[in-house]
């Protein structure tokens, strides 16, 4: 047929963007991350990831030969998928940690449903969420320090640290050996501040002490930068909104579900955020921000583009259910960190979002 | 049909739960452990061969029209007698059941085959129908909780198969490990039928 | 805690932290049978709440003012599956007769019902001793059969939701119907587990 | 109410058994009364059909069929077309059960198959007009520049036909070509509707002549067009040789009504350009009158198409080897059985 | 100056400096022209000369054959040699008239009028419907048509159609510089037939030389205003542009008359003022042959049926291995199996693509990204539209869209995993009717 003229539908010119740059270079704006990642906490950090993305990899191929259907791995979207899963995890976790969790969210996450655009939920956090369900003592504990700090995050830790040493063992271990959330979730619970000592009233005040400092400006400081205790991908806030920046530039991210999620868990933590005895503080909003995965999932992960809404409208609703969800587990629930499972759950309500929210066509009346 | 072809078809070739897909709830909630997979498949035999025998003995003196509320109180009554001597004999078991045992009531397969067979066809056969379908269901049932047991708690019936380095897979014990594992066994079932 | 304030917590308890069907194993058949289509989804949805409130509510009294008196509670599997099925078969006679509008949209779920696990679950779950050993009052019965029937309605339509595109797309064949639903639900369960340990 | 009628007899039969067997009676008498009351006020009449489906169902309302209960399912076979093999518990026993009371209202016919009526659309004998780039459907294919292959008539070769086929009834060689499943076919029409160019038909099963060919091209063109080259170019020969007239010509195309079709075969031999095939070919036997059971009705003879049976009244008669052309139509009316085949 | 557009939309890179500079030139007498019947929306003309007959330039070779109808005229002199299929610029054969010319170029009779602009309304529409014009941005609805609304849909604005959004083209901008004082008139007659008040040309930013010309000739006119608009495909749309330039929305399925608005193109406008001055029938028209494949890009002036291979001759041939050939634009143009169709009342232009940037990636999976959805001008769901149809689920793309779709290309143009949305949902738009039509 060397001879003939193509002959296709219009349109006959098309846009350069395909699936392989975008995965990529969601690969590369991921990248920084990883920097700080092995700045912090050494070369282990990026074994542990290269560990996932690989096996994530070799895991598609695997199974897409099986299916007898064409290996698409070259488009990235699994290394991707692996790679943001090792971000997930705790730098100090066995080797064996990414390798079961990439295989479970490409296997589980994606190809039973056929593959890349089928899946119903962001593998990479289905493969956290099913990595927290069966190792959950592995997956919340075994923290590595930083290099230049703390896992907390505490600017002024050895001066608290030596004063809680002999006030209260167990608010001591919590500052020394806990990452940021978890000690604002603990300072939350009533039964730990009752239990720092008999009497409530000082409980209290200690509480609060720990509960400022945490969230002063120089704390907030090493969150920003990463200088404190969490997984591989998520501590470093300014890496994060670095590949972010890249990413809304080159257009392959939208700017509508990063800002909503990110406002309302802004919003919602200053009104709710405060700690018995505290007040309202505009650090607070800033600590939440900054800490944990929020900027890995409201850049990386909450806009994948498989299972976010289609609309606009939906998107937004979306994000502000991610944020609000995420405010929720993180003051109330079990987990000191709540973004995965909000994320994961509003996957689950991604095609309801879409129903409702579908677009009434221009010009077209209701 | 014979005696024994009613009896072996419920355990592969009409397996109530691989192939009819019925009595989800059970299969899931209970299958944990082998025992307790063991324990609600032998009270589901149990109501199941009663109940086949007593419909089919009252098939022609039911009227059509309340036939299912009949089929429903009879089966109801099955429940009740292994739900109060299970609570008696086996307490250990019955709590680890827990509602289950009374939802056997509502469990698809038992007046599914009160409809479906018994209602049609004579006490011998189905007798052997209902120690087939319940079989079947028994044996279902332990395959998903052997898979359960062993990678969730490194256990079989409560005996330690897998080496002690094992770290056990905890989500399999757990509801969302529970559906996965049976859905991938439904599909190891449908590749199989494909393949055939 | 007021009122208002346990209904809260009994609402996040039904539909979130303990949702009958992917905490509590109840009420799969329909789950998965009749989670194909949104609509159909939303018709059984509605269907099950309506069921599920009125049976806790019989179910109590029958418990209540005719088993307890006599020393009868171990006739209650009986003695609910009846009430339960005659319930049914009214309340879809009712329907079809006066409203075949709703009776098309609602009323040809009911039958359904009769064999779903929720609904005997969920009347017996309202009379069996809580963890302080008191149990539900009839008010509180008939709350927990709604709320229950919620939570199914949400996942349910959930469910629907996804395996509506799910249709849209190449599904590996052995995937297809059942194995690709148990999936999901196992997919939503453990998206749900964020609210684990929620304390309110 | 009913508590005022237990209490006095609860109260004189103190007897463990009996107060359940009675609060048990009463309640299903209850439910029962109230329920035979509530058929009678509400009662709705339904499609007789889906009572009927309604018995024959397990009655489970597992709901595996994804419809609403068994009778969700028996209104959705009777109303809207829902597959009848969808319910798990009743297993073929139902399916047989359905058919028949599905089967009543359909008029028993022939069976018909589907015949495409192209010889061409493989990858190697398809003549191409240019380089089609797009979705891999015959549909949408033919919408662009008139489809990608030369002859408009022709089949693109998409398949579209084997997609739609939930029998499995069509193949596809090793050349790109299909083949319909004489045996799976159930004439459902499905790839009449979905093919574009219209070559599929539904033809009467065994019969073995047909025009491969739809193309409505005139002589020199359709010959250029044609991949196989091997087109109708609707010279009218086969009509005019054919004994029942069965062969119409139109548009430059011939087309057979299977109505009058005796399957003799005859066209196929005259057909210049090999448009028309016959899969018994070469295969159809001479008739033979035997004569002691011959009684000289004259019937075959009347029948015979090619006049290839002669004889008087009361006589034997005798047939004519060269003008017989096989095609058993005396065969099937002799009265006495005296006509064979050799 | 403030320039005004509408949501969504792409922006493809406009190309279009092949062929921006070069003025219009008239090509050559055709040896032989083939006039399709069917040149536009509605029913095919009816031919009123037989093989054989002797026809001048402008004659009447076919008449309309009902109200939504087209005249078709010889354009050049010469003899009827073949009433046939041939193929059709869009890709497909149709019926055509095909004239083989006797180099003699002879009117059939030409007029010209000074005082045109005092003519009746009724005379004026009677001499477009007479000359056979259509709607020349490329979809071809009967002139006359557009210009006759019901009484009870008064029109207030006119907006002349200069924007040319898609990539490539030149015809319309050539027209608008060389012939700026003429569109203006036609425009002036467009609004004295519809009684309107006001008149826009829009314009898209990518010819500001275009833009200031028309501003400089409106000047001293109050009621005429030129609309300077962004970059943006498909501005160009009716409903679109009629968003752009007056902020209403035409309902979904309703025509511009509703909000009291007709849209022509500038050519048409152009052909108007021919009609009406000099009873001139349309048998030329401005046609871009422009792409990376031809040798000099050039905006030609030809003869209505003259066919594409010997305009490409013109032009000096092909400059490389032409991997395409696409009639009309690149974004909603035909792509041609060859050059024999010959050029139509509608064909603004032949582009002609290179192997390389002819050839299209594989389709993969949906990703559902969304940018479909957020470029789709008519705000739909184009992925979800294509899946549907894909899986044969015709409520579902209804729901989505389906109908509303106005086939721009849009989607597919920015679409990562390279669907044919546009394919798709023509494929289910087709299957829509046949199942109306069964379901009737």
């Amino acid at each position: 047929m060397k001879d003939k003229y193509i002959v296709s539908s219009a349109p006959h010119v098309h846009d350069k963007t395909n699936v392989s740059m975008v995965m990529w270079n969601v690969v590369l704006a991921l990248t920084p991350a990883l920097a700080f990642a092995v700045y912090f906490w050494g070369i282990r950090s990026l074994t542990l990831t290269l560990l996932g993305a690989v096996s994530a990899v070799v895991t598609e191929a695997l199974i897409q030969k099986m299916r007898k259907v064409p290996v698409t791995v070259n488009d990235g979207s699994a290394f991707l998928t692996g790679m943001l899963l090792s971000y997930n995890i705790n730098p100090g976790a066995p080797w064996w940690m990414p390798i079961m969790g990439s295989v479970f969210a490409i296997a589980v996450g994606k190809q039973v449903f056929g593959g890349l655009g089928n899946n119903p939920v962001n593998p990479a956090l289905l493969g956290r969420a099913f990595l927290l369900a069966s190792w959950p003592s592995l997956m919340t504990s075994g923290w590595l320090k930083p290099k230049t700090g703390n896992l907390s995050g505490l600017n002024d830790l050895d001066a608290i640290a030596s004063n809680l040493q002999s006030l209260s063992p167990k608010a001591y271990d919590l500052v020394t050996g806990a990452t940021p959330l978890k000690v604002v979730q603990t300072l939350r619970d009533s039964s730990f501040v009752a239990s720092i000592n008999a009497d409530a009233g000082e409980g209290i005040d200690l509480a609060n002490r720990i509960f400022t400092n945490i969230t002063e400006m120089a704390s907030l400081k090493n969150l920003f930068w990463g200088n404190v205790g969490g997984c591989i991908g998520e501590v470093s806030a300014f890496a994060l909104l670095l590949g972010a920046a890249y990413l809304l530039y080159k257009n392959i991210i939208e700017w509508r579900i990063p800002l909503f999620y990110i406002g309302t868990v802004f919003v919602l933590t200053f009104l709710f955020g405060p700690i018995q005895g505290s007040g309202y503080s505009m650090m607070l909003p800033f600590f939440h921000i900054f800490s944990g995965g929020l900027m890995l999932g409201a850049f990386f992960m909450a806009t994948d583009y498989t299972t976010s809404p289609l609309t606009k409208n939906g998107r937004i609703i979306y994000a502000i259910g991610c944020g609000v969800l995420t405010v929720v587990i993180r003051l109330v629930g079990g987990y000191p960190e709540g973004v995965s499972y909000s994320i994961l759950f509003m996957n689950v309500m991604t095609p309801l979002i879409d129903k409702f929210s579908a677009p009434k066509a221009f010009g077209r009346m209701k | 049909m014979s005696f024994i072809s009613e009896l072996t078809k419920g355990i592969i070739k009409e397996n109530p739960i691989f192939v009819i897909v019925l009595g989800m709830c059970p299969t899931l909630a209970t299958s944990t452990s082998v025992s307790n997979a063991l324990g609600m498949g032998m009270a589901a035999t149990f109501v199941l061969v009663c109940s086949n025998i007593f419909i089919s003995l009252i098939k022609n003196v039911t009227p059509d029209k309340i036939r299912i509320p009949v089929y429903v109180v009879v089966i109801a009554a099955f429940v009740s007698i292994v739900d109060m001597s299970m609570a008696a004999y086996l307490p250990a078991l019955h709590k680890s059941l827990g509602l289950f045992i009374p939802l056997i009531v509502v469990n698809c397969i038992i007046l599914g085959r009160a409809e479906a067979f018994a209602n049609k066809n004579n006490v011998i056969n189905s007798i052997a129908d209902g120690i087939g379908m319940g079989l079947g269901f028994t044996l279902a049932l332990t395959v998903v909780a052997t898979i359960r047991e062993v990678l969730g708690n490194g256990t079989w019936l409560n005996i330690k198969v897998m080496p002690s380095t094992y770290d056990p897979m905890l989500i399999t014990l757990l509801a969302p490990g529970a559906f996965i594992t049976l859905g991938f066994l439904m599909a190891l079932m449908n590749m199989i039928k494909e393949k055939k | 805690m007021g009122f208002l304030g346990q209904l809260f917590v009994m609402a996040i308890s039904a539909i979130l932290v303990q949702n009958f069907v992917l905490s509590r194993f109840l009420g799969l058949c329909p789950y998965l049978g009749v989670s194909k289509k949104l609509d159909s989804a939303f018709g059984m949805g509605m269907a099950v709440i309506f069921v599920m409130t009125l049976a806790s509510a019989f179910c109590y009294l029958i418990f209540q003012y005719l088993l307890v008196p006599y020393g009868l509670e171990y006739l209650q599997t009986l003695a609910f599956i009846l009430t339960i099925a005659a319930l049914v078969q009214f309340v879809e006679m009712v329907i079809q007769k006066n409203s075949p509008a709703l009776y098309k949209s609602l009323g040809v779920y009911l039958p359904l019902i009769t064999t779903n696990c929720a609904v005997l679950g969920v009347a017996i779950l309202n009379i069996t001793p809580l963890a302080d050993g008191s149990r539900y009052n009839f008010i509180w019965s008939v709350l927990n059969g709604f709320l229950s029937g919620v939570g199914f309605t949400f996942v349910l339509l959930a469910m629907a939701g996804i395996r509506e595109r799910l249709e849209l797309v190449d599904m590996p064949k052995s995937m297809r119907g059942m194995p690709s639903g148990l999936i999901l639900a196992g997919i939503m369960a453990l998206a749900f587990y964020g609210f684990m340990g929620m304390k309110i | 109410m009913i508590v005022s009628i237990i209490i006095p007899l609860a109260a004189s039969a103190s007897s463990t058994i009996l107060i359940p067997v009675v609060i048990l009676g009463v309640m299903g008498l209850v439910f029962g009364l109230v329920l035979a009351f509530a058929a009678k006020v509400f009662e709705v009449k339904l499609d007789p059909r889906v009572e009927q489906i309604i018995a024959s169902l397990p009655g489970a309302n597992c709901g595996a069929c994804g419809q609403a209960g068994c009778a969700g399912y028996a209104d959705a076979i009777v109303n809207s077309d829902a597959a009848i093999n969808l319910c798990a518990p009743g297993g073929p026993a139902s399916v047989e059960a359905i058919a028949k009371i599905m089967g009543k209202s359909a008029v028993a016919s022939e069976k018909k198959v589907a015949v495409i009526h192209c010889s061409s659309g493989g990858t190697n004998n398809t003549k191409w007009k240019y380089a089609y780039q797009g979705v891999e459907s015959c549909k949408s294919a033919v919408n662009i520049a008139d489809g990608p292959n030369m002859c408009h008539w022709g089949c693109v070769g998409f398949n579209d036909c084997q997609a739609v086929c939930v029998f499995d009834a069509i193949s596809v060689d090793e050349h790109g070509m299909r083949h319909i499943d004489k045996e799976k076919c159930t004439a459902c029409g499905a790839c009449v509707k979905a093919c574009p160019r219209k070559l599929i038909l539904l033809v009467p099963e065994n019969r073995n002549v047909v025009i491969n060919c739809s193309s409505k091209a005139k002589l020199p063109v359709a010959k250029q067009l044609c991949g196989t080259e091997l087109p109708c170019i609707g010279c009218g020969l086969c009509g005019r040789k054919c004994p029942v007239q069965a062969i119409t010509v139109e548009n430059n195309l011939a087309r057979i009504d299977y109505a009058k079709c005796i399957d003799c075969g005859l066209c196929f031999t005259v057909c210049p350009t090999k448009a028309i095939t016959d899969a018994k070919a070469g295969m159809r036997k001479k008739a033979e009158i035997v004569a002691e059971n011959c009684i000289g009705c004259t019937i075959c003879a009347k029948i015979c198409p090619t006049k290839a049976i002669n004889g008087e009244l009361k006589q034997v008669h005798t047939v004519d080897k060269e003008a017989c052309i096989g095609c058993e139509q005396c065969v099937a009316k002799c009265p006495k059985k005296a006509i064979k085949l050799v | 100056m403030q320039l005004r557009t509408f949501p969504g939309g792409v922006h493809p890179h406009d190309e279009k400096h092949f062929s921006a500079s070069a003025p219009i030139t008239i090509a050559p007498l055709p040896a032989k022209v083939t006039i399709h019947l069917s040149q536009h929306i509605g029913a095919p003309s009816t031919p009123v000369v037989k093989v054989g007959d002797e026809v001048s330039k402008g004659q009447l070779i076919a008449e309309a054959s009902g109200f939504v109808s087209l005249n078709q005229h010889a354009s050049i002199s010469g003899k009827v040699t073949a009433i046939d299929r041939f193929p059709h610029p869009c890709g497909t054969s149709s019926l055509a008239i095909q004239i083989t010319g006797d180099g003699k170029d002879e009117w059939v009779d030409l007029v010209d009028e000074e005082s045109f602009m005092e003519l009746p309304v009724n005379e004026m529409k009677e001499r477009i419907a007479a000359a056979g014009i259509c709607g020349m941005g490329g979809a071809g609805f009967p002139t006359h048509v557009k210009l006759s609304p019901p009484a009870d849909k008064p029109i207030d604005t006119v907006i002349l159609n200069g924007v040319e959004c898609e990539p490539f083209l030149t015809s319309d901008y050539r027209l608008m510089m060389e012939h700026a004082e003429d569109i203006i008139k036609g425009l002036k007659l467009i609004m004295k037939i519809v009684n309107a008040k006001k008149g826009v040309i829009g314009i898209e930013a990518n010819k500001p030389d275009a833009i200031r010309l028309m501003e400089k000739l409106l000047k001293s006119e109050s009621n005429l205003e030129v609309v300077g608009l962004k970059l943006r495909y498909p501005q160009g749309a009716e409903k679109q542009l009629i968003y752009a330039a007056t902020k209403r929305k035409v309902p979904a399925g309703g025509l511009p008359m509703a909000v009291g608005v007709v849209v022509q193109n500038v050519g048409t406008a152009f052909a108007v003022y021919e009609a009406i001055r000099y009873k001139k029938p349309l048998i030329e028209r401005i046609i871009s042959i422009t792409g990376e494949g031809i040798k000099k890009a050039q905006n030609l002036k030809a003869r209505i049926g003259t066919s594409f291979a010997e305009l490409v001759e013109l032009c000096g041939g092909t400059s490389m291995t032409v991997g395409k050939i696409i009639s009309g634009g690149p974004m909603m143009g035909f792509a041609l199996p060859g050059l024999e169709a010959g050029m139509g009342k509608g064909s603004s232009g032949l582009v002609l693509l290179g192997e390389k940037a002819a050839r299209s990636m594989e389709e993969h999976n949906c990703l559902r990204c969304a940018r479909c959805v957020d470029v789709c001008p008519m705000n739909l769901l184009p992925s979800t539209i294509a899946a549907a149809v894909k899986y044969k689920n015709l409520d579902m793309a209804v729901k989505a869209g389906l109908n509303d779709c106005m086939k721009c290309g849009s989607c597919a143009y920015v679409c990562p995993a390279q669907i044919r949305l546009v394919q798709w949902i023509d494929t289910g738009k087709i299957r829509y009717a046949e199942a109306q039509k069964e379901g009737k």
